[in-house]
């Protein structure tokens, strides 16, 4: 039930240079919980695609299943969306991009979709080199089935009060780089400044561009052992069982500057240490990425910003070696090999 | 010794060790008879394995058309040590063994009812050759030699074929004939040739061709203009890749550009491989993918997804036998109800069920063509037995005035022209609702599709009434779907009792009716060649007493779906099933049906009258 | 206005948002019914989502015992504004409209046949409490004490249950109850209370329980001695393993060691899941995995391996509404077919169709021990609505001289003393083969298993004879199953008419039975528990009729089902099906069955006579 | 149709530590090619499970689908084993390790079925930790289903003539270092003296083990544009058609010293560049290995040998907090929580 918002016309509102206003990036009301940052992340994609002049038609949203995935219906109303199945956008994008490459693809994931039930297809893709933008809206929990780690779980996990979650979490940024992706960034969903620029840089980038978004989940953040926890807040405070009690939660804002950290209030109360890349940070170097990530790790440390970036890049199409035109707009007329050419086959088969 | 004699009539078997190249010199063989005129029946039984182990190839001669698989051997050419006592084993009495009499046989088991053929293979090779490949190779190419002077096999057609097959490159082709030679040479020289099981040239064939059915289905998808193919490696269904690959990149490759008019994707599994063909359909292309059984099992979340948010998906299943990895080198029909009613939940699915390759390459392209009227799955269901081996079929043909019907879309200029796009609504009666491409119009036609409950207009709904709406217009879809599948193939003259099958039954049944005949035993047949069933299909069952439903799977999977579909009595559904990974045989098939027949006094009495 | 008048029969429905906190104050309304010694029938019908949309809470009072859905309100608490109109739409006339009047009410679609009883809840939360969340959570607490004194709830049962819950946590207790206090009052003060609509103590449900199905499969699991799960999160399934892990971990926890009796694996998708239960299962312990629809249709390949290769797997599928995502927070018994022959080529399941939450128990043992003895998947089906509502229940319980059934196992003593083991020999003729868990014995007992084609000995066969004698027993055990599963519950008069139904339908069959009897339709019944369906089933069908098949799928899968396995004439199977999400209701049945009789010329004459 | 050996008694073979002979530790007769580099990992594995003095009956192997999976049968005839479905073997052994703590389990896998389709399930295992040895039987192809390129095609692409492989492979070597594998190593089929005691080692260790041990398939390492690949031959050499003429190979042997490299050339004449790591490479340091492998990457190298071994290891019995006891041995009596326990909760639902 998403509830279509009123269109109210403006008649002095500004608009891009397609003569788009900001409204028609637009989508249905969101239905996540209030404070969520899936929605942060929508925001950040409308004002982006805005802001790049997109036309909104030409794009196509393509998402797995999860409050993440859900968010499609929620930005670019006059685009086509796809909600598919859980964990398997990838594949659908890779054939709607072999389809027709002139559109531009985003698909929409959740850190569960992505990296419990849906990481063979991510890898794969990220090796298919697809043009694309891929965005995990990363919360460490399965949101929609109502908070159970998922693989990333823990990217807080230095700050983070009681017992640590025993598993190891997966990083989409080096499994990306490893995996030879050429435009790989992590955002913080509250960091709009930080995340708008990081989107247009990837929908502008002619290859696979993944952003691993950290985008607090108000709702599920509950850790054991977290002293500000659902699970603790049912127990120790809130005077009434709340077993479907979401309280009402501002969304986690953030402004600061590059080269510099920040350590962020959780909606769980736990800590967030984010570092925002140095403005002098190189970006071409794969290597120095990969090891870059692996120093933050040891120091507890979440690096955000253009992690690694290779502009010369190979585009799936590249590697196909299809024709200029959109596959799905060719006529059959050029796609029937025709009756003479039947009839030599024929031949060969007598 | 019994007495045995035919002309144009016979099986020769070669018993082979995989991976020791005598597939090409047993097809030449093979094509041999068909460039003589005669119907032939090659099959193809090899291993789950790539070296080593043995494997079998069987030819059908039959000047009457009967193409099936007989169930007998009369000449065998035994070189497989392995197997050499269950090959001698499996010959008519009177019948002919070829071995390498390089060794002396083990005089243990000898037959006395058969004729045995020494020919000194390796002794031969051994002394013409130097390279040990070579020598291996040109084994098998001398007793395609003797086969010929054998069963006077035309030793120019011989020539002619292997001079196709490497034009320009006269060497080889010299080489391969003096080894053709020297069989032909030594097997007159000490054997009285020809046979009395023996071929003569006929003109039976006329325009007819020989080709594997997974050829015809992949160049079926060049010709209904697909553009996209997603896939992963399984054995039977790997050629229809293969042979759409191989079409594609010939026919479709823009000649200035040197660039693909056509896009294929390894997928990493088949998740993925049935994924892509969701999101290409989706995004206005024609795509498809082929699999087998365990590739069924594992799409059958994503064949609910389209079904429900009504995506057009051609699947190819060859189907091999199962159940799980099963025998995955031998066929059976036994994906059937998996594929019919394949994901949780209410789905079902359309199918197309072809028999020969030029229905593989006819329903191919229909099967493109009804994913995109129905805008829904459409499995074509073939088998190992119809897309591995090669088959005698009618040439392929394209209908001179087809043009491709990509089913309801609302295009830029019916939006643009006030067409009141609501995507999952019924405006026709049909059930077909109207779909639009991504990127068609600025502001009209943008719809979201998903998995999730859905109303009429395509927003989301957990409204029971809006859901249940939506899915009684899914079954007046699946109504509009049996109208449009291929209707049966029926005789009927108003007997009593009749035979319903369908895909690779079809070469045996002929013969098997054709015999019954004989007996005296005579049946109406209906041959399926798609689901849902149509008002025919149910018609003729209600015009028969008795209908015997033969099938090659084991829980008579055939006969379920109409039971559960067309609320037909079971007492008038007879089954008949054959599963043991054989295609099935004509003598087989006269057993099973008299067996029943006869159990009948009514039919008894008719047989005595 | 109407008069609308009961004592212990009634509909109480309350309209909330989902994430507001209200559940925890509704269910305190329906336990204290059942408290009161009335049966009850809570359904909970949420959103697929987590907070701010429509949720509802029906309640569903009755001494006559009827505690399925009924199909109207009686007393609506409606405090949702989004769904305002609908709620009120759906009382009955004469019914009771709880709201919030804080603000005055929208006099536009004003109902004259209904009653209107404000309380302005945001009001006096405002005025009481400072904290927004306090107010908004006692909100509910506050509309729950208006109904005690309105419905005549009694209030020490509403003041104890809150006791028991806060156990030593006197503050907590003490502003709950006086937040129920607060709306006991104002309803006091400002309406007639109780209203003609009310509740009166009773004894009527004895050593019965109220508990959701989830919970008692997951018990189950724990007495069954389940030492293995592996699962993958999804909507209704989650809280079958919530429950195990709950249970497991207070029950079986090394006192001494703090250690584990149990391990639980929270795979990365439903492959896994499965995968994990298998090699658990092979090993030698008891494991068990819990899915809904789309693992359903993940997990079939694992599913056909395990046929084909007979490991013993339990699998509960609680259904949701399909297909594909469907309508994840409804019910439906849709994924019948689905389970029974999940995977592709010849393969069929055991099912297990529990009603009730005793069942839930009883069948997740037993399905333990059916797995085992039969070494093949068994599937528990159970559905949302018996999932993840409660239901009055007998009390769970393991008959006193209950041992495990670990089925046939060769240990070492039994290698050490000679007994010959081949892994699928058929030595019992009940189709069931010996199985040896690994590391059991050094030399004697190691096979190896596989889902390729095999002999009786276990080894490997591409051999047609062999794979098809294998096959053969397969069936044979399938026929063992049958003699299993539990019977059907049956109720046989000798009428000529009966109805055939499963699972949820059972609450409302009851009420709708009492009811038809009353218009004069009188009918035999049967509740089938298991499949593959055994000789008592057939035989009930074989005496009646006319049998009407009810259930809750569009395609009438468990029609179809009978229809192939036991060769039933669809003539005499009458489908009834419901499928809109929500669980069927009694006025629904008798609608529906008296419909189909009516039509029957044999049953109008039995009626009029 | 695999034949049994006739089990031929050698009065004065030689026995290890409990009374075995090697013979005891072998198979059923492989149906792999002649040559075929599985069979030579085989062989390694006996030869190591035998001078590790393991009773047979105690290991479990466990595989998936293809010509590496099927290995299993062809050693170890006194274990169980379970040929389970494709790409999923990963899934099978956790369940059974979790039932049985004190067997020793060998997973054996090929590039399809841990790279491809199996990609998750890898993934996942290295990060539940599970005790066991993980051998991919690496040949860049599939095997079984006839030379489609693996995504860890072209390990050897540096070195190979023609048209490179256009998708970039997954190396799982770094795959396993990135999400936490503490034992690492990469082996060569034909170099028994490094491969033997990778696996002793592997065996050994108390926690997750991943030996990724190149194997070359002698049928279809036709890579496209090879000069000596299949298809070229087909073309050009072999005078008939050969669609199914396998050429009698022999198995790819080498031996070299630490530290030093050698070039392989494979049955297709590519040649492999292998580099056995140094005798004083420190395989303790992760990060350090992932830049070593990065540096051997940009040289076209293959390191093989121990590269990562972490001894401080967290078993998944550890995580799971299970008891001593396997679970698969423990008695209805420890297992049942008694007739009061369930009386109590029945009470708690009234
Ligand atoms: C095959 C399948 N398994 C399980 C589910 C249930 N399910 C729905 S969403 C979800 C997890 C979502 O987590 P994530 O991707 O992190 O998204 P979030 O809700 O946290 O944004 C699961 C397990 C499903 N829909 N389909
Ligand atoms: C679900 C499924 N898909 C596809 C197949 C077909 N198949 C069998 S083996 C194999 C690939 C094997 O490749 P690899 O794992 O590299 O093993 P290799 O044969 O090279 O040793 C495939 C695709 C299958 N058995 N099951
Ligand atoms: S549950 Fe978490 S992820 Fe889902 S909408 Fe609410 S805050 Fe967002
Ligand atoms: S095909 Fe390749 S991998 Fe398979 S057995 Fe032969 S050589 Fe080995
Ligand atoms: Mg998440
Ligand atoms: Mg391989």
């Amino acid at each position: 039930m998403s509830y279509a918002k009123p269109k109210v016309a403006h008649p002095a509102i500004a608009k891009n240079e397609l003569g788009y206003t900001r409204r028609d990036y637009e989508g249905s009301i969101s239905t996540l919980c209030a404070g969520c940052g899936h929605d942060s992340i929508s925001a950040a994609l409308i004002q982006a695609c805005y802001e790049l002049d997109l036309p909104p038609h030409q794009v196509a949203k393509i998402s797995g299943i999860g409050c993440s995935s859900k968010t499609p219906t929620y930005f670019l109303g006059a685009s086509h969306g796809f909600n598919s199945v859980h964990g398997r956008m990838p594949s659908v994008v890779t054939g709607a991009n072999i389809a027709n490459k002139d559109l531009v693809y985003v698909g929409v994931s959740g850190d569960g979709d992505t990296a419990s039930i849906g990481f063979g297809q991510f890898s794969h893709i990220v090796r298919r080199r697809l043009n694309m933008l891929y965005m995990v809206e990363n919360n460490g929990v399965y949101g929609l089935t109502k908070g159970q780690f998922s693989a990333t779980a823990d990217f807080g996990s230095a700050s983070k009060g009681g017992v640590p979650n025993p598993y190891d979490q997966i990083d989409l940024i080096q499994m990306a780089l490893q995996l030879g992706a050429t435009y790989v960034a992590r955002g913080f969903s509250g960091d709009k400044k930080q995340l708008v620029p990081l989107i247009k840089g990837a929908l502008s980038h002619p290859g696979f561009a993944l952003i691993d978004c950290i985008s607090p989940c108000v709702t599920f953040n509950n850790h054991e052992g977290s002293t500000r926890s659902y699970e603790y807040v049912r127990e120790h405070d809130v005077p009434v069982v709340t077993a479907d009690y979401v309280p009402y939660a501002k969304t986690i804002k953030v402004d600061y500057e590059p080269g510099t950290g920040t350590s962020v209030k959780m909606h769980d109360g736990s800590m967030l240490n984010l570092h925002k890349l140095e403005e002098d940070y190189d970006p071409y170097d794969r290597k120095k990425a990969i090891n870059y990530l692996l120093d933050c790790q040891e120091q507890g440390k979440i690096a955000t910003g253009m992690l690694y970036v290779n502009p010369d890049v190979t585009d799936f199409h590249d590697i196909l070696e299809t024709v200029e035109e959109p596959l799905s707009s060719l006529s059959y007329d050029r796609l029937n090999p025709g009756a003479d050419a039947l009839e030599s086959i024929n031949a060969s088969f007598r | 010794m019994p007495d045995l004699k035919s002309v144009n009539e016979l099986v020769l078997r070669f018993a082979n060790v995989n991976g020791s190249g005598s597939a090409s010199a047993n097809s030449l063989v093979g094509k041999s008879f068909f460039r003589m005129g005669l119907p032939v029946g090659p099959k193809n039984i090899f291993p789950s394995n790539i070296q080593g182990l043995p494997t079998w190839y069987e030819i059908r001669v039959s000047e009457k058309g009967y193409t099936g698989r007989r169930g007998s051997v009369d000449v065998m050419v035994a070189m497989n040590s392995q197997t050499f006592q269950q090959d001698v084993a499996d010959l008519v009495p009177g019948g002919y063994l070829l071995y390498d009499s390089t060794k002396p046989l083990n005089p243990h088991g000898r037959r006395d009812d058969i004729n045995y053929i020494g020919i000194p293979l390796t002794q031969i090779a051994v002394s013409k050759y130097e390279q040990a490949r070579h020598r291996q190779l040109f084994k098998n190419v001398i007793y395609a030699g003797a086969l010929s002077a054998l069963l006077d096999i035309e030793f120019d057609v011989l020539c002619d074929l292997l001079g196709e097959q490497f034009r320009g490159r006269d060497k080889i082709i010299e080489s391969n004939i003096d080894a053709l030679q020297t069989g032909y040479d030594y097997a007159k020289r000490y054997y009285d040739c020809p046979l009395p099981v023996r071929v003569e040239r006929r003109e039976l064939v006329g325009d007819r061709i020989l080709v594997d059915g997974n050829s015809a289905v992949g160049l079926g998808a060049v010709y209904a203009g697909a553009t996209v193919a997603g896939w992963y490696p399984i054995t039977p269904s790997t050629s229809v890749i293969d042979a759409y690959t191989k079409y594609a990149s010939k026919l479709r490759t823009d000649e200035t550009s040197g660039r693909k008019l056509f896009g294929i994707a390894q997928a990493e599994d088949e998740l993925a491989a049935i994924g892509m063909v969701i999101g290409a359909n989706w995004n206005g292309a024609r795509a498809f993918t082929a699999t087998s059984g365990p590739g069924i099992s594992l799409m059958s979340e994503f064949l609910g997804l389209a079904y429900y948010a009504e995506i057009p998906v051609v699947l190819v299943d060859v189907q091999r036998c199962g159940p799980s990895t099963g025998m995955p080198t031998r066929t059976q029909q036994s994906d059937l109800m998996a594929c019919a009613y394949a994901s949780h939940g209410d789905s079902r699915h359309v199918l197309l069920l072809p028999a020969t390759p030029d229905e593989c390459f006819e329903f191919s392209m229909l099967s493109f063509d009804l994913a995109e009227r129905l805008q829904t799955p459409v499995i074509l269901v073939s088998d190992l037995d119809l897309g591995m081996n090669d088959s005698v079929s009618k040439p392929m043909t394209v209908a001179p005035d087809y043009v491709w019907d990509r089913g309801k879309v609302a295009d830029y200029e019916m939006l643009e022209n006030g067409f009141e796009f609501y995507r999952y609504l019924d405006i026709d009666e049909d059930g077909i609702p109207y779909r639009t491409y991504p990127g068609t119009h600025p502001t009209k036609g943008a719809f979201f599709t998903r998995g999730s409950g859905h109303n009429k207009y395509g927003g989301y709904t957990e409204k029971g009434p809006e859901y249940k709406e939506n899915m009684e217009r899914l079954l007046g879809k699946f109504s509009t779907a049996a109208t449009l599948v291929p209707e049966p193939v029926i005789e009927d003259k108003g007997r009593p009792d009749a035979v319903l099958y369908f895909g690779t039954t079809l070469e045996p049944m002929v013969e098997a009716i054709d015999e019954l005949n004989q007996q005296g035993y005579s049946l109406d047949q209906i041959r399926l060649r798609g689901f849902p069933f149509s008002e025919e299909v149910w018609a003729f069952i209600n015009r028969h007493d008795r209908v015997l439903v033969v099938e090659q799977n084991r829980d008579a999977q055939m006969r379920s779906m109409l039971m559960i579909e067309g609320d037909i009595d079971p007492a008038r559904l007879i089954s008949v099933t054959q599963y043991d990974g054989m295609p099935v045989t004509a003598e087989f098939l006269v057993t099973a049906i008299t067996g029943h027949l006869s159990d009948d006094p009514a039919v008894s009495q008719r047989l005595s009258a």
